[in-house]
């Protein structure tokens, strides 16, 4: 297993994803009156990872708000004070839990403006964070990103850098409307120097290249993208030139660069730890063979997923559960022949 | 009023008087389960309220003066009318959306937005036509949103379930049941954090209360103390079935009550009554003194959706059932009590429902002829703030 | 819109997709005392179509029972019955409420085997109905099956034909594992001759081709099965051999009969009713993407599906909004050039 | 009892009393909302049975045989050893799934197992060690399971927070908060289907009562009268939340009360106690009496998850509030009623406690050694009644 990043930890001068994202809230509650944070262990000293540290002490436990038990009406709740004007964030301290809230994600948030004729602005953030391995279990590991990708009229935003976890959660903050926001903790100590504060729009943040090279390009998003750099290192001390394509925003999706990558690369691996049957691997390729034609594969494309099963406790399952590094070079390789 | 209510559990338990002398006090509280000692345990039920052989007299309007009263008696003509007017419109074809039509419940919703304002924040469900033209909302663009009409309150992209008006307070309606629950106890918390006097009311039905979700926003709203005001229009129903076939009580307010959220049973079809109650709910929401809870009995005349009576479903839904509940029609009541009093002559209310029915039939027949959205909503809409191109179709 | 099927109403001696369905239940009930209904909507002259019209009245409120609105607890309260001994079917008249009922599938039944070391059987059948069309808009159209398909563990069948949707659901109940099978409303007139009941395996249930061809080859599930069959009657009349796969079984899903028709036909068409990005149309595409040498296909595969919008109300939106035979005639042409 | 209680309307009506003096009789029931009226709305708090400085004397084991309550202690200890033990396996890194640990509860589960059979139908959640041992569930498997072992009692496919033990009645516990609570209500159905005499139990925590699920449940147990006992440990918190922070009272019964279902809020500290109250609720279950609602009132000595004590959360957790709980000991209470009584002499309880602990060490000791699963469970289990190739992975 690849959960620990420790090797690429805080060096001088850098920000961990984890304080990138506590640096967001900081900036947010103290630049923006009308935002606020509400969910489950926001005055809890160990429960959202170090992302909310004493967030309550510094701005008040009226704009930091700890819920009861109640994900369905906690999510409903902040929708419901985004159509008055706040940007609230509603955070999920794991994404299994999240599921509870489903109608207010799926059914409200992402469907009020349209079916509203546009006339309101459902301007909430929904914090979802993917909280895995360490033998928790199959309801306290899932990664339900490509769910929710399906959703039209929700946008989804998967942060894979420190800059990005900062960034991104504040233009989500600042998009008016409704933004799935999810985070991996796997991801909490990666680190980067990261530049002054600027407000994004999110509507124009779209897929970026990480890692330049001709020869395969690979796709990810979140902590799949971490895995394609690494492996792209690796793949690079093999002779194999890999382009790393990190999504960021996978809804609505925009295809033009993997599909521009691959139309020059010819060969694409989709990594995704994710499930793979209707997931977000299988829409990567999919748009690609959609795109590009037949001629122009250098070999067939090929996806890396999580296995279509429940996450197993037991040590060595977990072990053989969860895609590495050495999982991506060696199937990358072999797209290679 | 200044402080608010104390909602900790130290004073809630103040409030209890002797704790010491309470079952609940001295453990083990020995409680053997059994008929023999099931009172303890029972909950309260609405009793002679939703029997319609009772309260269809005329109204008690003690105290309300004349232009008020009229002022009820108005809109209540209005919603019927409207409404009667979208029935016709289900069945010569016009109309192809799911309506579901709130005939004899009109006294709630005109009793509960006599205290309202625009900046107050309401919340409705399927069956919403009521809220939204009790606050007055436009009788046109109602009609052009049940016909999909760009000149909708929704821009024609909604239908008769998804009503918007704003400029009323009225803050939206879907129908997914109970939906809007959570979402008027966070527009509450808005209106807390605003610092003003604005409250967030919930309108929804006694099937309503058996969705989780209700039950997790009495807590929110207690808890946090959040002015708004939960009216459960208990109409007996849920689509086809029976409150008695759902619930072990046929009365909702246990549910608040188990919350510390005060509440109130009541006559819905008295809209002097009923706004009496909610004026004073409403005026404590403003103050600080946080929920409470309205459960205004009331009978749906026509079936769940359309404008059918549903005479062959439930248990007890009989032509005859509709016809006693018809007599305790809010809108005669109301009219009774003020023919009587000398408020009215005898024609005035039949002159008042002819000029809106009129007006009824002109925003009607104008919305019949208005234009579809243009095509490009359909894409346009998905990211309202920001259009960005999505993918699919053709 | 292709609402309306009367065009292939019931002929002599033919059942109609409904008729199939209550015919299931009939049997069900009839033979085997341990399988019972519970859902909203059963003791309702209308609520679920003509499906179970008076099963109430024939196997007593005791074994089809009507509940309170409470999804999350109906659907864990047959989960529970299904750990007990019992084959219960928990109806949801439209999959958007099903959506209340999330974690009780998703995190619950899907799971419970794997997470209990296979002692453990939760034989509970979901039915969710697509019930669309007729102007109702966002929250009562969805087709979220390709969501359900994303999850291990819970196998997801969408019958095309009045012979599957008996079938497959006789098949889903006797099945050991939960099983969410999908009936669309639009499909409830569709007719055919049904032979006698034999029990399938689920597990043995696949794929089928149900139009053999050259050229091109079609897939699809539930309704979107149907546009393909009357797409290929008519691209046959424009002397075009389209091979139609109706996929049945959409999780586990099994791409073997895909590929080798698309082997042969070298090119392919997935229809969807449900949405694009991470959607089943997708999954089949980038399935074949994988499998298939590129300089075997004869041109791009593609995808036709419902646009990435919430459903509208509006008439001319609501005919735009969906597919219909004349797009997937369109589309089929265009791949093949 | 034969003919089970009437959950009518009608009866729960009945059981009222003169309705007709009733507030809710008489429309409009005016209650004006605000602090001078709040009494009405108020709802019953635990008061001393929340406050450790009450009920921690000897417990009355009056009518109790002293072997029953031998076995009681045995239960109590052995639960208390297997926990402690499994705290310094998270301790030494030797166990890492996530371990809550149920220290100081122990008595409550001990208590109702006491009425149950293999036969009936027990659910637990995230903190259920003690729920699978005092029905008796194996030791050894519970420790290879939490090791992830393919000798544990869900075959090390789930760890501490998924086990499963039909052989006594353990059907299985899962760590979504409430999840289990309809799953049990389901069981409970399937009983009352078998038309014998089994009856569910669905243990959760204060916090699980906050999830809407939970009242879906009670009114679908309270309407359709079914056997199953629902056992709320109420411990005050909720991880790092005091229930002052998270509800308007820190008593969980108000919510069975709104149902219709009898329910008792207990010392769960109190085997004895507790063990009568639930024998009275399972008898009634068993003899067609619907279900009950208990609600125990307990404290956990360590944090949320694993053996910390969490001091740093909530309002009023702290060493001292740890300390004046430890005092309400379920076990020293237990163990000071029967020396005084003569059933124990004074070296004997440390025996039985030092005979637990060697075979439980031994337990945890073959458990180390014990295999892991092969890796061919990872697929073959996700559709266990018959393998079917799934996609995914490598
Ligand atoms: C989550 C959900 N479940 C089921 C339905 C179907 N449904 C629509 S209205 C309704 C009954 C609601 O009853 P009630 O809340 O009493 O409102 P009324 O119709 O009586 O005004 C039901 C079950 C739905 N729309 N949403
Ligand atoms: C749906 C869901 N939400 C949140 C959590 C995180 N969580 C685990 S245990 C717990 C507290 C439960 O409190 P309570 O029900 O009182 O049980 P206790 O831990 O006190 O035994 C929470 C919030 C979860 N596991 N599932
Ligand atoms: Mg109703
Ligand atoms: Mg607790």
């Amino acid at each position: 297993m690849d959960g620990s990043l420790a090797s690429i930890g805080a060096g001088l001068g850098q920000t961990s994803y984890a304080q990138g994202i506590r640096d967001a809230f900081q900036y947010l509650l103290s630049t923006h009156s009308n935002c606020f944070a509400i969910g489950q262990g926001l005055w809890s000293p160990w429960y959202v990872g170090a992302t909310m540290d004493d967030l309550d002490k510094e701005f008040g436990k009226d704009r930091v708000i700890d819920t009861p038990v109640s994900e369905l009406a906690c999510t409903g709740a902040a929708l419901g004070a985004s159509l008055c004007g706040y940007r609230p964030v509603v955070i999920h301290p794991r994404m299994d839990f999240m599921l509870m809230a489903t109608d207010q994600i799926v059914n409200q948030a992402a469907k009020w403006a349209h079916m509203l004729g546009g006339r309101t602005s459902p301007a909430i953030t929904i914090r979802a964070i993917i909280n895995r391995g360490g033998e928790q279990g199959a309801q306290h590991s899932q990664a339900l990103h490509a769910w929710f990708a399906h959703i039209p009229g929700l946008r989804v935003v998967m942060p894979a850098t420190a800059a990005d976890a900062r960034d991104l959660l504040i233009a989500s903050v600042m998009c008016d409307e409704p933004v799935l926001y999810i985070d991996n903790r796997w991801l909490y100590e990666r680190s980067d120097h990261l530049g002054d504060i600027t407000e994004l729009r999110l509507e124009d943040q779209g897929p970026r290249v990480l890692r330049k090279g001709d020869d395969i390009t690979l796709v990810g998003s979140g902590y799949a993208t971490w895995l394609c750099e690494q492996a792209a290192d690796e793949l690079a001390t093999q002779g194999v030139s890999a382009e790393v394509v990190d999504l960021r925003v996978i809804n609505p999706i925009d295809h033009g660069l993997v599909i521009a990558s691959v139309t020059r690369t010819g060969r694409i691996l989709a990594v995704d730890d994710g499930w793979q049957n209707c997931g977000l691997a299988g829409e990567i390729l999919a748009a690609v063979a959609e795109a590009i034609e037949p001629s122009s594969f250098k070999s067939r494309p090929s996806r890396l997923t999580l296995p279509d099963a429940p996450a197993p406790t037991s040590k060595p399952l977990e072990a053989l559960y969860y895609p590495t590094v050495a999982d991506v070079v060696t199937r990358a390789l072999s797209v290679m022949r | 009023m200044a402080s608010g209510r104390d909602t900790t559990v130290k004073g809630l338990q103040a409030k209890l008087g002797n704790l010491a002398e309470s079952e609940y006090f001295t453990p083990p509280a020995t409680k053997p389960a059994g008929p023999e000692n099931d009172a303890e345990y029972a909950v309260k039920g609405l009793d002679s309220l939703a029997d319609p052989a009772f309260h269809n007299a005329p109204l008690d309007i003690t105290d309300w003066p004349h232009d008020r009263l009229r002022g009820f008696l108005h809109r209540m003509l209005t919603i019927r009318a409207v409404e009667e007017r979208l029935g016709e419109l289900v069945e010569s074809g016009d109309v192809v959306c799911p309506v579901h039509l709130a005939i004899g419940q009109e006294a709630i919703p005109v009793a509960v937005s006599h205290h309202l304002t625009p900046a107050d924040r309401v919340f409705g469900a399927h069956r919403s036509h009521g809220h939204y033209l009790a606050l007055g909302g436009d009788i046109y663009q109602l009609f052009a949103e049940v016909l999909g009409r760009a000149d909708g309150c929704s821009r024609g992209m909604g239908g008769s379930m998804h009503l918007f008006a704003p400029e009323v307070g009225f803050m939206g309606s879907v129908p997914i049941v109970a939906a809007t629950v959570p979402v008027a106890v966070g527009a509450a918390l808005a209106a807390k954090m605003d610092k003003g006097d604005a409250v967030a009311v919930s309108y929804f039905g006694d099937g309503a209360a058996e969705e989780g979700v209700v039950h997790e926003s009495l807590n929110l709203a207690s808890q946090m103390n959040l002015p708004v005001l939960f009216v459960c229009e208990n109409n007996l129903y849920a689509s086809h079935m029976d409150i008695s076939q759902r619930q072990p009580s046929d009365s909702t307010a246990r549910f608040a009550q188990a919350n510390g959220i005060p509440h109130a049973v009541i006559d819905g079809n008295d809209v002097a009554g009923t706004a009496r109650v909610a004026g004073e709910m409403i005026t404590a929401a403003r103050n600080g003194g946080g929920p409470s809870y309205l459960e205004a009995v009331t009978y749906r005349w026509r079936g769940h959706v359309g404008p059918d009576e549903n005479t062959d479903v439930g248990i007890r839904r009989s032509t005859a059932e509709i016809a006693a509940w018809k007599r305790r029609d809010p809108v005669a009541r109301l009219v009774a009590a003020m023919t009587s009093r000398g408020d009215m002559s005898g024609n005035e209310p039949g002159a008042m429902a002819d000029a809106i029915r009129d007006h009824v039939d002109d925003c009607a027949a104008r919305a019949l002829e208005a234009p579809y959205p243009e095509n490009s909503a359909l894409m346009d809409l998905v990211y309202a703030g920001s259009p960005t191109p999505a993918s699919g179709g053709r």
